[in-house]
Parts: structure tokens; sequence; C-alpha cells
């Protein structure tokens, strides 16, 4: 019985955070919570892959809670195991990784508590089978993950980005609801049994699909509902940015495929449009934002707004074949989303780690207050260094599998009959393509500031290696990502199931092709071998190596640094995090971001330095969210005058009020 | 005996082009020299240079990380790899399956990444010139050689390069607009790529408009002896990919015989002539330009590769 | 045995009441807990309808509550009140004052609902105003004279138009039942309503709507609610909000069905919706510029009255259930709320929110307390309030798309603000002194609890018995 | 007999409505309160008469307690009062008289729409009676929302009150709960009133209700 043993986790969970309210400054209860944790989501794990590989048959379950007659329901099918295993993983290494980490937490009592109902709200998410389990364990979820982000209270920042956060989730929940109220319509048939069986069509399936773009989106970051997700995921402690930008955003997309796929009718095309061209616009904002950070965790924040586009892209290709039938096609496009959910849940996870590893080690979360750390830790560099090549889709590592996975599914739209999918598709794989370049250069940049060059302060100086919980964990994820970069086939295949369950086909089978290459659609066509080029380049490496030094020198000499023969001692003058992204602001930032550059020179004979001051706007946020939050301010402030008016002005309100429905009664017929 | 065979044109084909590609920068040297009327350096001078370095010590920055020294080994070998599976002279390659064409694209993407990476490590001011400007050039080069890929694949129905160069032999290509399209965007992202003029100047340094060179700024001896044969054979790479891809003529198939693979090899080192003459002239002809042009001038290519890929709906007729 | 339990959760009251003012604390705890518990039995056994009184499954939802509630409150206000008289805002004469009233409302609020006579309905409505105007302006300040006069003038004339609506629901009566005490009794008006006047019953509704909702606080009949609350004692802004609200909702909810019971009559259902969405975005709004978190408070229970309204107003099993639903949950939260807040204004010595400030820190359990009654009030889950708004949200929108948006528009307007309060309450940098507050946490965590265990689980019988009374509201 | 006791009822009822007018056109405090007095005879006098077509002995009553505690103690006592406050003569008025007289009729008016409304089939004498009580609720109303001064407040609401009076002893059979009721809450309210202006003259020495707002939560 799988699904029981997972509700015995969550359970396990939620006990183990209640409990943790009235222990949580004992020094034993991180080890208490953290280990609860890492020990419950290792079993979730394997109950998930057992069922990803067959060895443990779906199941379903019905708890006497939640609504009364519809009852809790709690379903085990390969969508929610893969989802459920992504999580599980992403929770195991977070607890893993802030074992140690926890030891800088200077209020563990707002941390500890909430965090294992954090994962338990999100395992419920995945595995809930009716509307009521499902949004409760959704906003749940946000809740937690709330608590988490202002745990540090004082900061004003930590406050504000928690506040829209409460907001926008809620936002979210709220139009998943409406959508929910349309699929169990007016009788209220909440179980989603009920609601495949009803299998809504038409006007009323396309206003769902919106709704939930909507609601899902706005919690995965889609833009222009990404508002929150740069400001919430930093504020939290790491481990729990590591969750809510590596895994929660995941569970969104959960949401969305559950609907989406699951439980809403055959799509229409058009669906496909709406999704691609937001998801595109997400992927390449998103990437852009990132490159125009130099706050390190905030970086990151973006680059989860980019991946979710990438994913979206992969979904939205998936709809448009699934609604011309084109069945292998979607499975393909729903595979390579599906295997970048996995790819950057590791990857983004593992960054968000070294981000807080940097963070306790030296207290600086700003790229520009950093540099030289690779000398200082070089575990943590190299961890890092792995989750950026990974993140910038280079082989071998993961990331570049199911980009290419996605590029070969967009190679497939010229046989999509629609025109305008002909046109568009192409589009947004130059959107794709965009966004991918510009990912490296930002890990460049994010790599190279806050790791190479020379420390910049003296807190970067004195930066030690960080403790070995957090570098077990590192190395873990790091591990994980290379192994799905050069055995893709494997994982490809575990997803097989999902295909045929959504879009009723599957790739065929990868882990039998010779050499381990993956062949998505025919040999002729397309292949991959992530392990053959990274043997070849090992081996290539290692011969030239060889042989330069044993034929050539092998004699080296340290000496201060050339720089054309003018070395400059300060660190000072090295290219910082906005000087390296200055070229591609001028290129881009321009556009997007209405960037500005202000040089002020003082007078000749005045002392004071020259200064570049350069100013960005956020356009969506002025376009989109100052204008409500203005209304409702200025809104509040005219109705506030009815606080302060006389008795007898109240009792003309109510006498108005009387004669108003009386005149409606003398007039109604 | 087969596999051994094909293990064979496999292997000779990766040792070709290593040994091809320092002779090819000295041709287009020696090309570009004359064209200015100058006598140049003769033809195995760049053999010269690498061995020269290899044999050197090599000074590292106290500053630079052990990073700083794995990096050329690293790039040679991505590139070389990339190299190697670009057929040359014999289509249908033992491993030619391992990486299609975007995954070629992104190994070439990888060694940037590390080289910018190298140049940011030292810590100096014009290593990261360097690197800036690199990666921005790149997230223009690399969009527009994927939509040049796409146009390719569209047609051919592949991203294999050996089914795209059969394919391209095989009558059922026409004559299209956007092959035309493709190839101009092709040449103009090679260019960029290979740090040529007139959007990098490859012969100069201490010149503030420098871009690769400014990022290797920091690097010596035998190390820098690897990034020169890598710049190199990336320049082999890309007149080889454009020759198999725009002019598969003569390029042997996967069962030809003695006759065919030398008649294969005599074609190869006749386009990678026509090339490096074409691309010297080309480089004599017009003037290095300023930093801040380059991206209109990629961007004119990724344009043309995105027209390309529209354009094959309309042109798919003819 | 049953009608026993009538006359006890009347009389205990007004036996309690009667000592006046030699009452005590400890007396007022006793009585409320003796009332509860008269209240509980009625669960095994019920009376036949009488021509006073009667108990269906309708009102006897509202019985229970109501003498839980009380008596939860009770508890709480034994050891609030006392802080009062330390502090001297009260002598010793006005707190045996306060007590007598305390059970005089209680006395009044279980006669308006064991009522089956529409006219002692009136009485008892009328009653439990008039004892809370006495206790709004118990503490005589100028603020609290002038909220207590406020309420006075504007629940009087709430008063006169309900009783006009009395009047003319008897009028419509009479030609069909004949003259005399038949033409007043509940369950006999609701059997012979098909053959009232239409024309009578509407103008009824529309001066009976008015009346009890001057009670209800909708707006724009909303203006005693929120001085009304702000200026009386904390307990008694607790029964205001959790119980007096609900009671006259309830006397608005019979007559509700009396017209449903009319094929002439026009359908109550959209002047209650419409009633219902004004109270609540306008509350939602009213909700971002308050300095006063009793007042902030008192806001929120219009906007949740709002919702109440409306999901009755939509009908039908699922919304009529979520109301009912909310209603309690609403009473249960809103009350812990206010023993929260009274908690807070000991510990702060004030109400204005500028001056609170990081309570999490200095009095975690009252600090937490509070946002946990805050996240359920505002409709998170795993609480109460999440269920019956997860309930009126879907169902309306499957049945009337355009009345949900303005509906959630609502809800997400009042949950901003209230977080925007509670940012600066619960959480940044301490602000304002930190006394002790004596007062007692267990019934603010019972509430708590009962929400929280609500929010999960319901159990069957209590469900069926909803279920039915919503079929009985139709 | 039964046509004249209708016109009987009805001319009462009228007048009732009538008073109600003169009470909106009054300016000066007393005046007000005496005009106040007049209305309640008028009630008393039509409850009486209702008590008598209905033969309904405890009208009596009802009419006794109206004349008794409307039409005498309270108009002395509430001179009394505004004596002792030596409160200015004048009544600050929000609107005009004119104004105000036009929206009267236009309640009234509206009043007569609605009753005609109600089928016939209700004894007419009933409906006319009750459309006259609507009217006078509707203009007691009136009064309170277009006046500044909380004793003619008050005096609108006690109108109001006996519209309420009348209605109910229109409505035939009513039982005795309502008219006890009615006195009841007339008289709880009476007192109230009575407490509060005490308190209130205690606290802000008048009883000009717009005074009270600056004591407003939040103003500040």
């Amino acid at each position: 019985m799988a699904l029981l043993l997972l509700l015995y986790c969550v359970v396990a969970l939620l006990a183990a955070g209640l409990l943790t309210i009235a222990i949580a400054r004992r020094p034993f209860a991180r080890v208490l919570v953290y280990g609860t944790s890492l020990l419950t989501s290792l079993i979730s794990l394997c109950v998930a892959v057992s069922i990803l590989l067959g060895v443990a048959a779906a199941s379903s379950l019905r708890l006497p809670l939640g609504l009364p007659w519809i009852g809790a329901n709690f379903a085990l099918d390969p969508l929610s195991a893969f989802f459920l295993a992504v999580v599980a993983l992403g929770s195991a290494a977070a607890s893993l990784f802030a074992l140690g980490y926890g030891r800088h937490e200077e209020t563990p009592e707002r941390v500890l508590p909430a965090y294992p109902l954090f994962l338990a709200a999100m395992q419920l998410v995945v595995l809930a089978a009716d509307a009521f389990s499902f949004l409760l364990a959704w906003e749940f979820m946000s809740l937690t993950s709330w608590a988490l982000v202002i745990a540090h209270h004082r900061v004003r920042e930590n406050m504000y980005a928690g506040y829209v956060y409460l907001v926008m989730a809620s936002f979210g929940t709220l139009s998943l609801l409406l959508a929910f109220g349309l699929l169990a319509g007016a009788g209220g048939a909440y179980g989603f049994d009920a609601i495949r069986a009803a299998n809504p069509t038409g006007a009323l399936a396309a206003l769902v699909l919106i709704l939930v773009l909507v609601g899902a989106g706005s919690k995965a970051g889609l833009v222009p509902l990404h508002a929150w997700l740069p400001l919430a995921h930093p504020a939290a402690p790491s481990h729990v940015s590591a969750l809510m930008s590596g895994v929660m955003t995941k569970v969104a997309v959960y949401g969305f495929v559950r609907i989406v796929f699951d439980l809403l009718g055959p799509p229409a095309w058009w669906w496909s449009v709406l999704v691609l061209v937001l998801a595109g616009i997400t992927c390449v904002l998103g990437v852009l934002y990132a490159l125009m950070q130099h706050d390190l965790k905030r970086l990151l924040a973006y680059h989860t707004v980019e991946n979710i586009g990438i994913i979206f892209i992969g979904l939205g290709l998936a709809l448009a074949f699934k609604a011309y039938g084109m069945r292998v096609a979607a499975a393909l496009a729903l595979t390579a989303a599906l295997l970048h959910v996995l790819n950057h849940s590791l990857f983004k996870s593992l960054l968000f780690f070294g981000s807080g590893a940097v963070l306790g080690a030296t207290g600086e979360r700003d790229m520009e207050h950093l540099g030289g750390l690779i000398h200082r830790m070089p575990h943590t560099a190299f961890a890092f260094l792995v989750g950026c090549v990974a993140i910038s889709a280079l082989p071998p590592l993961n990331g570049f599998v199911s980009e290419w996975l996605t590029f070969q599914a967009i190679l497939l739209s010229p046989d999509l009959p629609s025109w305008g999918l002909k046109v568009l598709v192409p589009a947004v794989g130059a959107l794709l393509a965009l966004s991918a370049a510009l990912a490296a250069a930002c890990f460049v940049k994010a790599f190279g500031v806050t790791f190479l060059g020379r420390p910049r302060t003296n807190a970067a100086e004195v930066a030690t290696e960080t403790d070995r919980f957090s570098r077990a964990s590192m190395f873990l994820v790091a591990g994980l990502c290379f192994l799905v970069g050069i055995l893709p086939g494997f994982f490809i295949d575990a997803l097989a199931p999902i295909a045929e369950q959504l879009v009723g086909a599957r790739l065929p089978v990868q882990s039998t092709v010779e050499w381990l290459s993956i062949v998505p659609v025919a040999e002729s066509r397309s292949s991959y071998n992530g392990l053959l080029v990274f043997l070849f380049i090992t081996f290539s490496a290692c011969l030239a190596a060889f042989v330069i030094h044993r034929l050539a020198s092998d004699r080296l000499r340290r000496a201060p640094a050339w720089d054309c023969g003018y070395p400059e001692a300060s660190p000072a003058t090295q290219y910082t995090a906005s000087s390296f992204a200055q070229p591609i602001r001028r290129v881009f930032g321009t556009v997007v971001f209405r960037a500005r550059e202000r040089g002020e020179m003082p007078p000749p004979g005045d002392m004071r330095p020259a200064r570049l001051v350069v100013e960005l706007h956020d356009l969506i946020w002025d376009a989109l969210y100052a204008p409500v939050a203005r209304g409702v301010m200025i809104a509040a402030e005219r109705l506030n005058k009815l606080q302060f008016l006389t008795i007898r002005q109240y009792l003309s309100l109510v006498f108005s009020a009387l004669v108003l429905l009386l005149l409606v009664l003398a007039t109604w017929s | 005996m087969e596999l051994a065979f094909n293990f064979a044109v496999q292997f000779a084909q990766m040792l070709l082009v290593l040994a091809l590609a320092p002779l090819l920068t000295g041709f287009v040297r020696k090309v570009k020299a004359r064209l200015l009327r100058r006598q140049g350096p003769p033809l195995l001078q760049p053999y010269r240079d690498l061995i020269r370095l290899m044999r050197k010590e090599v000074i590292v920055a106290e500053s630079a990380s052990w990073l700083f020294r794995v990096i050329p080994y690293l790039i040679f070998a991505a590139t070389w790899v990339a190299a190697a599976l670009v057929p040359t002279f014999r289509t249908g390659l033992l491993f030619s399956w391992t990486a299609d064409l975007i995954a070629i694209i992104a190994l070439l993407g990888s060694a940037r990444f590390f080289l910018a990476l190298a140049g940011l490590d030292v810590g100096t001011s014009f290593g990261g010139i360097g690197s800036s400007r690199e990666v921005m050039i790149a997230s223009l080069a690399e969009p527009a050689m994927l939509m040049i890929v796409f146009t390719l694949a569209l047609i051919a129905g592949s991203t294999q390069l050996s089914t795209m160069a059969g394919f391209m032999v095989s009558p059922a290509v026409g004559l299209r607009v956007s092959l035309g399209l493709a190839l101009i965007a092709l040449i103009i992202v090679a260019i960029a790529e290979n740090a040529r003029i007139p959007v990098d100047n490859p012969a100069t340094h201490l010149e503030l408009t420098m871009v690769h060179e400014a990022m290797v700024l920091e690097y010596s001896g035998r190390h820098l002896a690897l990034i020169d044969l890598t710049a190199e054979l990336k320049l082999l790479l890309y007149i080889s990919l454009i020759a198999c891809l725009f002019a598969p003529w003569g390029i042997a198939d996967k069962n030809a015989g003695a006759l065919a693979l030398a008649t294969g090899v005599a074609t190869y080192a006749g386009k990678l002539v026509v090339g490096g003459f074409l691309l010297a002239l080309f480089e004599t002809a017009i003037a290095k330009m300023r930093v801040f042009r380059v991206p209109e001038f990629l961007g004119a290519a990724l344009m043309l590769g995105l027209l390309g890929t529209l354009l094959l709906f309309v042109s798919r007729s003819f | 045995m049953s009608f026993d339990a009538i006359t006890a959760v009347l009389v205990i009251p007004l036996a309690a009441a009667a000592p006046g003012y030699r009452t005590t604390a400890r007396l007022n705890v006793f009585a409320a807990l003796l009332t509860c518990l008269a209240a509980l039995t009625l669960l095994f056994g019920r009376p036949t309808a009488g021509a006073y009184f009667h108990v269906d499954d309708l009102n006897n939802v509202f019985i229970l509550l109501t003498t839980f509630v009380g008596f939860t409150t009770s508890v709480f206000s034994a050891s609030y009140i006392g802080h009062e008289l330390d502090s001297g805002r009260l002598t010793p004469t006005f707190l045996r004052f306060y007590h007598a009233m305390y059970q005089l409302l209680m006395f009044a609020m279980n006669l308006a609902l064991v009522a089956n006579n529409i006219g002692l309905m009136w009485v008892a409505v009328e009653l439990a105003t008039l004892t809370t105007v006495l206790m709004v302006g118990i503490y005589r300040t100028h603020e609290a004279l002038e909220a207590a006069w406020k309420y006075f003038i504007l629940g009087s004339v709430g008063i006169a138009l309900a009783l006009f609506g009395t009047i003319l629901v008897y009028m419509a009566a009479r030609p069909v039942i004949g003259e005399g005490l038949d033409a007043m009794i509940w369950t006999v008006l609701v059997q012979r309503a098909r053959e009232f006047d239409p024309a009578l019953l509407n103008l009824a509704f529309v001066f009976l709507l008015l009346g009890y909702g001057t009670k209800v606080g909708l707006a724009p009949l909303h203006a005693w609610l929120p001085d009304a609350h702000a200026e009386g004692p904390t307990p008694i802004s607790a029964v205001l909000s959790g119980l007096l609200l609900n009671v006259a909702l309830y006397a608005l909810l019979r007559f509700k069905m009396l017209l449903a019971g009319n094929p002439g009559a026009l359908s109550p259902g959209p002047l209650m919706v419409t009633m219902g969405l004004v109270s609540l975005v306008f509350a939602s709004f009213m909700l971002y510029r308050r300095r006063d978190i009793k007042r902030m408070f008192a806001y929120s229970s219009i906007e949740h009255m709002g919702i109440i309204t409306f999901a009755f107003g939509m009908g039908g099993p699922l919304a009529n259930f979520a109301g009912l639903l909310h209603m309690a949950m609403h009473s249960l939260t809103k009350s812990a709320i206010f023993f929260a807040v009274g908690h807070i204004a000991h510990v702060k010595g004030t109400q204005k929110i500028a001056d609170m400030g990081g309570l999490t820190e200095t009095n975690p359990v009252l600090g937490w307390g509070l946002v946990l009654g805050v996240v359920a009030i505002a409709g998170l889950p795993p609480l109460g309030i999440f269920m019956s708004e997860f309930l009126v949200v879907s169902s309306t929108f499957a049945r009337e798309p355009l009345l949900a948006i303005p509906l959630v528009f609502g809800i997400l307007l009042a949950l901003g603000a209230l977080f925007l309060r509670l940012n600066t309450i619960a959480f940044g940098e301490v602000r304002g002194p930190t006394m002790s507050s004596e007062a007692s946490y267990v019934p603010m965590f019972a509430h708590l609890a009962i929400v929280f265990v609500a929010g999960i689980y319901l159990p069957a019988p209590l469900v069926a018995w909803l279920q039915n009374v919503a079929k009985l509201l139709g | 007999m039964r046509g004249l006791g209708f016109d009987i009822a009805h001319l009462l009822a009228g007048s009732l409505v009538l008073v109600s007018f003169m009470q909106l056109y009054q300016d000066r405090l007393s005046a007000l309160i005496n005009t106040f007095a007049l209305h309640a005879v008028v009630l008393a006098l039509s409850v009486a008469w209702q008590a008598y077509i209905q033969d309904a002995p405890h009208l009596y009553v009802t009419a006794a307690l109206a004349l008794v505690f409307k039409a005498i103690i309270i108009p002395v006592a509430l001179q009394r009062i505004i004596v002792r406050l030596g409160i200015h003569r004048e009544i600050e008025k929000v609107v005009g008289v004119g104004i105000t007289m036009l929206f009267g009729m236009g309640l009234v008016a509206l009043s007569m729409v609605l009753m005609l409304r109600v089928t016939a089939e209700a004894d007419p004498l009933a409906r006319e009676d009750l459309a006259f009580a609507l009217a006078v609720v509707l203009l007691g109303l009136l009064m309170m929302v277009t006046r500044r001064n909380a004793v003619s407040q008050v005096v609108g609401f006690m109108s109001l009150e006996n519209g309420l009076v009348l209605a109910a002893t229109g409505a035939k059979g009513m039982p005795l709960v309502v008219e006890i009721s009615v006195a009841f809450s007339i008289l709880i309210a009476f007192i109230v009133i009575g407490i509060f202006l005490f308190r209130i003259r205690e606290r802000f020495d008048t009883i000009d209700v717009g005074a009270l707002d600056r004591f407003r939560g939040e103003r500040t």
C-alpha cells in the first residue's frame, strides 16, 4: 500500500512541525526536524520511483476528512509519482543541506516549525485527488512558505516580499478555485474522477484553461505574474529558497499539467498559442532581468522564471501536438518539459545551496562584494560551477538534454496543420535559443564575479569552506545533474508512462539504444549521446595534457598578473557584475528596461569622484501592479470619508436605502 | 572489420582536422599578406609558433585558480571533439550520431563559456572586458546559429550532419530563398565566432576594441598554444561546416571505396583553400567595426535566420 | 424534559440577571455554562412547536452557537474585566451592571432564537439591541457615549422599521389565517405562505430587510457597528460580532423562508445578494485605512456578514450549507480574534495599530494566536473559513459567474488589508510598551482549535444536520 | 355606519399625515414639541375610533397610553429639558422647508402607490389606514434626516412610532403583544434618551448631534 506509506510520511512531517513549535529553541530541534524531513523524503522518493518504474502499482485512497460528502481523496498515478519524486528529491537534498546550514539560523523558532509543514503541503498537493484537498494543500503550501519567507521579519524587504507573495498566492488560488468551480459545476462534484468523467469542452474548457494559466502561472512565475517570485525566493533562508525555486514552482507546473492535460477535455489548438506566447516572453524576460541583478539569490530567482518559461514552451508544444492528434510529437514535447522540470529542480537547488553556503561564509548576497571565493571555498565553487554549466544548457550536463529535446520537438512543428503555429513555433524557438545564450552569459557573470578574480571585500577575503553536510548535499545534487546529463535515456524511459497517461503515446525505448544514446524520433533525424561526448572530451583533454607534459615542457612559474603591463593592485579595478552586464544591457536593456546611463562628472578642480548612474525600470510592475495598488489606495481613501459622517447623515443613508427599495418595489411588477 | 575501418576513418578525421587547422590559418595569413603586397609569414609559421610556445615555461598569475590551468585543455578538447564530428571528406562517420548539429554548437558554447570564465579568473580589467564582450557577441551569435540550424533542419528534416549533407547533394533540395539567407547568416556567424574582422581583430593586442585576445591576455606557454590551436580548429570547423552544408559535392558517403575517399579528401582540401581565400579577401576588403555596431551585425544574422525559417513555408513550393 | 430545556435556556440568564447589581463574574460564568448545557440537551429532545416557542434544526444551530460562545466569552470577560477595574476604567457598580446586562443580553438573544411568534422575536431582538447599547456606553468616555448614541439612534430606527415589517406580515396573514395570535405564529405562517398577498409580503420584506439588516450590519446600514465594537468592552465586541449579528440574520432568514414560500412574491435572493456584495466590497476597502485595531476587525465582521448574506441570498443546498458553516466559523474565529485583541489592548495599553509592533517577539503566544486568527479570518487553510469560502465561491461561479467576480475581488481585497496591518502588529521591529495581560488564553485557543478541526474534519451527523437545515432554507 | 366609520377613520388617519407635515413645517423647538403633542392627540383619537369600530376594547388602552404618554408627559418633559438645557430655540434645518415639503409629498405619493398594489381583498379600511401609516413613518424618518437638533430628532422618531401604532391598530385583531411592545419600546426609548440627554449635557453642554462628531475615533 504505497499511498498509505506516503501519507504516513506526510503525517510524520506534520507531527514534527507541530511538535517543534514547543521545542524550536532547543539545539536538538534542528537535527530532529531536518532529520525527520530527510528520512521521510527519502522514503517517499523510493515509493515514487518504484511507482514510476512500475514496481508498485498506482493506487487511490479516500479518507473521511475534508469536504464531508466528498472526503479527502488521494491518488498516486505516474504523473503524481513523478512530481512526488521531484518534490521528495528536492526536499531530501534541502534537508541534508540544512542539517549543516541550519546552524547559521538566528531565529530557528520561526523556521523549524514551518519547514516540515511546507514539505508536507507540497507532497499533499501532488497526492490530492479532489478539488478541495488539492486547493487546501496548495494554499497551505503558500501559507507555510510565507511563514518561511518572513522568518527574518525584522528586515523590511522581507515583510514586503512576504506581503506581495501572500497576496499573489491567494490571487492564484482564487482563480484556481474559480476554475474548479467551473469544472465541478453547480452540483459540486469536486472529485477528480467526477471531473474527468464530466470531460468539459468548448468555451467552458477555454475559460478553465485561462483561469488555470493565471492560477498555476502566478505560482510558477509566468510573466507577467512573476512579480512576487524574485522578491520572495531570496528572502527565505537559502535551503528554503532552494525548495521554493526548485520544487514549489514545479508543484505549480504539476497543477497546470494535472488540470489541463488530465482533467480538461481535448485541447483546442489556440490554447497552445496562448501558452507558447506567454512562455516565450517569460523565458527571455526572465533571463534579461537576471542579467541586470547583482544580488546572487535574486539572480537565481529570476532564472527560475526563465526556466519556467522553458518548461511551459514544452507544455505548449505538447498541447499543440495533442490538439492535432500528433501523439508521438506530443509525447516528445511533454517528455522534454517534464525532464526539464527534473533538471531545473536539481540544478536550481544546487545553485541556491551554493549561494547559501556563500551567504553563510561571507554574510553577503551581493556579488559586487564577493570574488575569489574559489580559493577559499573550493568545493562549494566546484559544485556551483557544475550547476552553472548545467543551467546554461551546456553538454554534457543535464540542462542541455532537456533543451535539446525541446528543440527537437520544435523541429517537428512544420507538420502542424495550423499556419499560425507553423509561424509561431520557430519564433518561440528563437526566443528559447536567445534565452539559452543569455543564460550562459549570465552564469559566466554569476560564477566569474562571485568565485573568480580577487576578493572585493574583507568578508570575501576571510571566507572559509562550508560545513560537511552542506557540501555532501551539494555534491550529491551535482552528481545527479551529471548522471542525468550522461545517461538521459533511463530518465526519459521513466517518463514514458506519464506520456502514455496524458497524450496516449510514448517515446521509443531509449535505454536499449546502442551506446546508450538518445534517439527521440529516428536516428537519421537526430540523436545525442551525453556519455560519449563526455568520454571523448575527457579522453582528448587527458591526451592533450599527457602529450604536452611529456613531449613539451610542464614547467610553471607564479608571477604577478601581467595585464598588458599595467597591473593594478586594487581589486576594485576588476570587472563587477554590472560592468560585466553593461554590453548586454546596452543591447537589450534600453528597450526592455528603458535603461539609462548618466555620467556625473564633477567640474575641474572638484575632488569628488565621477559617478556613473544606471537607472532601470521594471515596465511590467509599472504598467500592471503599481496602477492596481494605487487604485485600491485611492478608492480606500475616497470611501474612508464614510467613517466620519454625522449620525444624521448615516440616517439619511438608511433613509435613502429605504426609499430606493420602496421605489424599486413600486416599479417592480 | 567494418567497425575497425569506420573507427580508422573516424580517427583519421580527428588527426586530419588537428593537422590541417594551423595550416589553414597560415594560409589565410599568407593570402592576406599577399593581398596587401607583403611577403607575409611562411605557410608553416603557425606550427612553429605552437611548438615554440609549448616549449616555453608557463607563467601563471598569483591570483589565478586551478580553473585557469584546466580550462585550456577543456576548451581544446571540446572544440576538437566538435571538429571531429563534422563530416569533412566522408559522411556517416562512426560517431557522427554522438552529437547532431545542435549538440556541436552547444559544445562550442561550452568551450566559450569556460574561456570567458578564464578571462575573469585572474581578476584583471582586460580579462573582464574580453569576457563581457565575448558573451555579448555569443548571446546573439548562438541564437542566430540555431535559427540557421532550424532552417536547414526543416529543409533536410534532420539535425544529423551526415543526413543533412546527404540531403543537400540529393536533387530533392531545390534552389531556395531560405538556403541563401541561411548561408549569409552562417557566414556572418562564422566570422563573429572566429573573432575575425570586422567583429574582432585576431592580429592585435592592446586595442580596446579587442575581444578574444583580451580574454586570453594572461595566458602563456603551452596554455596559450592550446588556446591558439583551439581557435585554429574552430576556424577549420566552421569552414568545413559551411562546406559540408552548402557545398557537399564530392564528399564520400558511408559505404564508399578508397577512390571515393581519395576524391573526398581532395575536394575537401579544395574547399578549404577556397574558403580560406574568400575569408582573407573579405577581411582585407573591409575594416574593423566598433564593438557596439557588432550587435546590429549579428542581429542581422539572427533576423536572416528567422526569416529563412519563416520563408520556408512560403518557398516550400518551388 | 425538553420544554425545560427551552425554559432553562431562557430562565437561567434571567435569573442570573435578576439579582442584577449583585451578580459577580463567577456567577456570570456559571450561568452561561448552565445555559450552554441546557442548550445541549436540546440536541436530544425537541419540544413540539408551541404558540410562543419552538425549536427546529435551523434555530438549534444558532442556539448552540450562541450559548457556547456566550459561555467562552463569559470565561474570557471574567478574567478580562478585572483588569478594567484595576485600570480604573470601570467602577464596581458599573461592573455589576455589566454582568447583569450580559445575562440579560444572553436571555434576549436566546429568546429571539426560540421565539415562534414573530412579534415575540421582534421584542427579543430589540431587547438585545438596547442592552448592548447600554453596554457599549459603559465606559462613559466621549467616544463611548458617541458610539452608543449613534448605535441607539440607528438601532431604534431599525427597531421601528422591523416592527412595521412585522405588522405588514400580520396584515398579509390575517385574511388567510384569520385574526388573532395564529396570524403571528411562524410555523403556521410558513405553511400558508403561498396564499398571502404578495404585494404586502414584498413591502414587509423590504422593511424587515432594512430593520433587521441594520442589526446585521449590512452596508449602508452598518454605521453603528464599527464604533460600537471599537468603544465598547472587548467581550461585548466579541459577543456583538459573534452572536448578535447572527441573531439578526436569523430573523431575516425566517422571513426569507416565508417569502420563498410564496410564488407571487419577489424572490428575496437578489436583494440579499446585492446587499451582501455591497457590504463585502465596501468593508474590504474600508479595512485599508483603519488605525484602530478593534474598528478594523469590526469592519472585517461587516465583510463576513456580507459573504454570509450573499451565500444565503444565492440559496441552494451548497450555498446555504456554506453560509451556515461560514457563519459558525466566523462567530468562533471573530470572537477568538477579539479575545486576542483584548489581550493586546492590555499588553500595549492602546488600540492604535501604529503603537503596536513585533508582537510575535515580545508575546509569542499572543502574537501567533493573533496571526492564526487573522489567517483563519482571511480564509486561508487549513482553517474552517477556507472550506466555507471554497464552497461559496466555487458554487457561485458555476451558477452565476458574474457574481463571483466581485465576491472574489472583495475577499482578496480584505486579505490584502488584513495582512498589511498584521505585518505591522505581529512582525517587524517592536513598538509600544509590553505590559502583562492576566486574562486567560483558554477561550481564544479553544475557539481556534475548533475552527482548525472544522477546517479539515466535519463529523458526519453535524454535516447531515447542516445539510438538512440548508434544505430547509431552500 | 360602515361607510361612516370608514370615513372617520380615514379622516383621522389623513389628519395624522397632515400634522406630520405641520411638524416638518415648524422651525422652533417648543412649537415643534407642541405640534408633536397634537400629533399624539390625533393618533389617540384614531386609535380610539378604531377601538370603537372594531369593538376591540383593548385598543382603548392603547389610545389612553398614546394620549397620556405622548400627548402630555413626553411633551412636557421635553419642554422641561430644553428649558433646563437652555438650548437656543432655533432649529438648524439641513434643507429648506419648501424642499422638505416637496419631498414629503413625494413620500406620501410613494406610499399610496405601494399600498394600491395591495389586492383589495385585504379590507379597504386596513389598506387606506396602512397607506397613511406608511406615509407617517416615512415623514417621521424624513424629519429625523432633515433636522440637526437631537430633540427634534427624538420628536421625529416618536412621530415615526406614532405611524407604527396607527398601522398596528389598523391591523384588525392584532394581538396585545404588539401594543405592549410598542409602549414598551417607546418607554425604553424615552428612558434611554433621557439618560443620554442627561449624560450628553454633562459632557457636551449641548445636544447638537454635530458636536458629537468631534469625538469620533480615528479623526486624529
